[in-house]
């Protein structure tokens, strides 16, 4: 239940930070930012700054949990104890472990697992600064890594979050926007086979506010895979949406 | 670490074209139902007197119990005029042979956590009269689910079984001593538990092209994923999961949504059966 | 050491819930409860009410813990967090463990577990409703979910808790009684051996008043296999004693 | 969860013969002892000057310590006017080629159970004269088990180390500062730690037909059962508990209580010469 | 329980060789250091808004990222006047092929205490000054490391970002409430976290014959052993730690401290680099 | 840090014991003190008492962690929850875990582990009663232990810590020496071979004063380790070093 007394929407449409309903936050990515991982990459949306890193495919120390017919897909979730406001201690919490699920989840669909049986293909993300949005950018994130690490994919994904302030969609939310609205639905997927591969919704919403919403995700999910793209055809150096920063990102 | 689980053998892949074969003439492997109709349902309150609330719901063969304790605690730094709600789920091992004793895996946790926000984000619990002392002492209230026999469909039958043993829960006494403290006299049950809304949940399978609501457990085994939509009384959307290592297109999740919303009324008539709506 | 001031038997010699010492609480039985399990009993002891569930012979996940000439058992008293008047924290407490250790000694020595080597049966005892005796209640029903799983036994087994109230030897204390009383004796045996499986002594007796306390709880056992055995004869109905309910137990 | 433990292998089956037959002849297999008789045991207190109170005893070739530490806390909910008692065992792995490091196991914490109950039922610690101020705090006694070497029956040498240890042990000076806050020093030694009766628990195993006191480690593996008696000075049962995957008869339980009964005498002499009985 | 770690397979024995022919030669591995010079190292501050300090440190390939939280708590029972500092290690996984999720094991604990023992034994951060209310509320200083890439040498990187993290950080703003309450607002940053030394640790490898300073993976994954030494800006040595299976003579040692002593002001200019001696 | 304000050497140069800066403790040791194990000791430095027992080469239960070329040595440093003035809580604190991997690359050096591959030697050190210095009394006693368990070494280790109190390097230092001294710095090596196998610093020690305490400690090691062969070669029976007890130790 969120508190709803709170203005964060100007007269003229605003948002806090001076956003339009329909922008997202400058979104920065960088690949490859890891020696020893496969593969890694560093995505940041606004001030929330998320690093992730593939290992594999690789066999894994406890065997018992390989598959004869494809690889497993390993993924952890995990906040730095600095990235929070208040310290974040380091044990998994039951959130991380929903979210590591949720994550998985919104990866498997994309990738060609049954290409290595009896491997593992490991998916560490970091959170190292949490601003909103840390599940989605770090969906974005991963999707890079895998690239980065030569993972055979059917296609990329991106997550972005939409929420409901002050009785508007917005897209991309940030802390302040997640803590005080109405609603926070987080959304993941695949624009080049049309499919939606995370979908959640935290808070309250009418049938069509749904809707709308998830075509608000979707159109943003479109973009944002077109940066990815980009970063990885300048693999290594800085891509565009780097240089470039701001709110087209 | 999440990881990959362990998929049914061979054996399913033939069953799962069976049972995608009669979802193509409209019908369920069950042989009685169809795509759009949840089994049995059955919702039975009051089944443990020494909580505070507690019921057991039987949806087709799975069977969910759910037992409400009731504590005086202190409220949380950020809502010191709240209440609090607590939603815990434990995959005990005598429901199903996949269930291992230990601390509660992922999707026990998933469970819990989904039902705990269906009926946290709508403000189904009315947290703000759960007072005592502001910002000092509040009813604590935890809500404890118990799978006793996992045929399929977790979600719905654990957010039927929770929001029943909450309509079925009253407050316990209590008394403030002069050291200040408060002391909790189980034995007289008072005011019910405050509420504001009914909510329930409807899960929404997709098997290969089609989609069936209330999956049993093996079609919930060769599903590509699943939708968990929460819903409140007035028919808003209070909460939604997709589950599973598949995908869905935005049409499939519009039926799914079609196919939940039409099927709720079915879990609510349970529920209001069970624990009428006041002046009904 | 237990409080000794309060009176919990009458002048006419009857109990705070109306029995006479020598009383069972009403018992109710009923087999088969759950789909999953390949054997399962529900069983309650006044408001007592425990679930058992048994699984096996059958193949278990950590093999290093099989055994090349017989069957492991394996058991899991636990209680549920709604089971008692405080909530019970989910995790093992040191008492669950014990309890498991304790209720598997009463088992295995009725248990044929040489016929199935490089196996483990398992039984899952979830304590639902928890107002006194309930490890005796527990050995009650994991008897018949062992029967209902089709388990070879040499004998079924029960147990009952004999208790010391005022002075008195009391047959199938209830919680108020066991946390009122002087002794808490809990006893399982087989009868149709004429073996005691359990026995534990909570509390001070003397050695008369310990050997009329066996001999009490010896012959309710009698009588309580005889109602599983009952409960067994029709499976799946309701066995008489259920219908019966009451005092004669 | 509990599982059946691994068996010694095919050579003691051997042996167990070898136990039974010398059994079947009134001795036993150490070759010194009847069936009647404990092993030597050797009671030595004061062993550790940095704890409270502290124990050693050897029984046969088992070595148990014992150790009480005492701190200052608050009394549980339930009972405001006495101070708390806490027995925990460790088998740690020096002991044993059997033990592994980790947190206690089902072994030890029975062993550490049983030991708490025998003191606790009867009231061999008086903890209503343990209280400092009433409801909020109270000595709290710790009485740590720490198994050094296992040649069987670790009840009995536990049960004794244990109260020998609380029999040597002092409580602490302590002072209520200004605050409120009770401040100990364990330099200065104050009262005795008041105790009300001296407990041993006897340990009978039976093996196939026969019963035999205190068996060392063979002889507990080649066991059916264990009763372990717990009895005050007065001869009263304060505890018992069956032990080991298998069963006796009525008539069986009788025989092993009048032998343990019995043997207590020993046990109880051993704890007399390290703490003499005050006015004897 | 600690175990001898695996050991790299028989290539690095060849590997091994090569090292060491180049360390006798007066070069390393990498083709551009001699024994006694570092790797390249950078450190940036404020990496992380909202954390009260942060640093990146880069060593060659080793990324170690270190932030600092500041809350307000209880101080230690036997230090009421001084603040509390804690340091934590997370070798999270993607770091290293070596690393594996979980809580930290004895290499991260040990490096975790190495950092926090140099940093507490000079009096590095001044406790002193982090006291709210004396003996009650005092400000707690938690210094996080996270591992972000593995190539050797983690206690030099890991100490300069903690150093530098520390210099980064501002305490923030609280308010004391009417009812005692201590309440901080993290969005004011106020005075800097009061420091007293500048620490760097050095870390000199033995491999062979050869002594190495700032040994990289491979370098580190043949050495014998590791000498960690501590300094602070005026010289001292104010920790040390012998890390690694093998034994070093004591000449080694000597050796071992004036390589360190004649590296460590690469890392204090880096550090000053990054966060400029005040009035320098 | 540590307070500085406190007197812990008199006018006369002697310590709050009476011991001169170069005096050890007391020493006691003693070999073959436990039945089960293959090897122990008890070795006490004034109160500090340890124990050590050695089991191996053996097959543990885990074998993942076996290598094909050499044993591994598996330490477990412990204290006993009654060895310190407030209990100790039996779970193994980080600096438990610190030491044990110290300790263990203590002993490692001398082992010829070679001799074993495939198999554990598994040293287990208890803390009885902790007064300064447990960690080279620990090294002592589990030196003493693995000749006592006849693992082929090739030389005896022996520790102790020397400390900086009230500027004055003093050897051997207790509990008391080291809470309130400015240093503690404990070594450990093996004479025979010339090689230190531990060496930590917790404390401030300028470059002379490292190297004269590192002197300190290796002379006081060469006399330990003499103990520790006197001891051996009296086996079984009580060790002239014993005997004497007392200053010279």
């Amino acid at each position: 239940m969120k508190a709803e007394g709170v203005r964060l929407i100007t007269e003229e449409g605003l948002r806090h930070d001076g956003r339009r309903p329909e922008d997202l936050r400058p979104i920065k990515m960088q690949v490859g930012v890891l020696s020893n991982a496969d593969g890694s990459a560093i995505v940041e949306y606004g001030k929330t700054k998320v690093i992730a890193a593939v290992y594999g495919p690789r066999e894994p120390p406890q065997k018992f949990m390989l598959l004869p017919d494809r690889a497993v897909l390993r993924v952890r979730y995990h906040m730095a104890p600095f990235s929070t406001s208040d310290r974040k201690n380091p044990a998994p919490s039951r959130r991380e472990i929903e979210l590591s699920k949720v994550i998985r989840e919104a990866l498997e669909p994309v990738l060609l697992l049954e290409y290595f049986p009896r491997t593992a293909i490991d998916v560490f993300i970091e959170v190292l600064q949490a601003d909103g949005g840390t599940r989605t950018t770090g969906v974005t994130a991963a999707s890079l890594a895998l690239a980065d690490a030569g993972i055979p994919m059917k296609a990329l994904v991106a997550g972005v979050a939409v929420g409901k302030v002050n009785g508007v969609l917005v897209l991309d939310i940030d802390e302040v926007e997640d803590s005080m609205g109405e609603a926070d639905m987080p959304v993941a997927g695949a624009p080049d086979l049309g499919l939606i591969t995370l979908l959640q919704l935290n808070g309250v919403l009418s049938e069509d506010e749904f809707k709308r919403a998830l075509d608000m995700a979707w159109r943003a999910i479109e973009r944002i895979v077109e940066m990815e793209k980009e970063v990885l055809r300048g693999k290594y150096g800085l891509a565009p949406a780097q240089e470039q920063g701001g709110v087209e990102g | 670490m999440s990881v990959t689980p362990f998929r049914l053998p061979v054996i399913s892949r033939l069953r799962r074209e069976a049972i995608e074969e009669v979802l193509s003439r409209g019908l369920r492997i069950d042989g009685v139902r169809d795509p759009f109709t949840p089994r049995n349902v059955k919702v039975e309150v009051g089944v443990i007197e020494k909580a505070e609330g507690s019921a057991l719901v039987k949806l087709g063969n799975t069977q969910v119990m759910a037992g409400v304790k009731v504590d005086v605690g202190t409220p949380f730094r950020d809502t010191p005029d709240q209440g609090v709600l607590t939603v815990h789920a434990e995959f005990v091992p005598l429901a199903s042979p996949l269930f291992e004793p230990g601390p509660p895996d992922e999707n026990a946790i998933e469970l819990a956590r989904v039902v705990d926000r269906s009926l946290r984000e709508v403000g189904a619990v009315d947290l703000g009269s759960l007072v005592i002392r502001p910002g000092d002492k509040v009813f604590v209230v935890w809500v404890d689910l118990y799978i006793l026999d996992h045929d399929g469909n977790l979600f719905d039958a654990s957010m039927l079984a929770a929001m029943a043993a909450l309509l079925n829960a009253r407050l316990p006494h209590y008394e403030e001593l002069e050291t200040g403290e408060i002391v909790i006299d189980r034995s007289r049950r008072e005011e019910p538990l405050p509420l504001r809304h009914r909510v329930v949940s409807v899960t929404v399978a997709k098997i290969g092209r089609y989609l069936a609501v209330d999956p049993d457990f093996e079609e919930e085994s060769v599903s590509d994923a699943r939708l968990v939509f929460s819903f409140d009384e007035t028919g808003r959307i209070v909460g939604i999961q997709k589950t599973g290592e598949g995908a869905l297109s935005i049409e499939e999740i519009t039926r799914a949504l079609e196919i939940a919303k039409n099927a709720a009324p079915v879990y609510f008539k349970a529920l209001d059966e069970a624990v009428p709506q006041p002046g009904a």
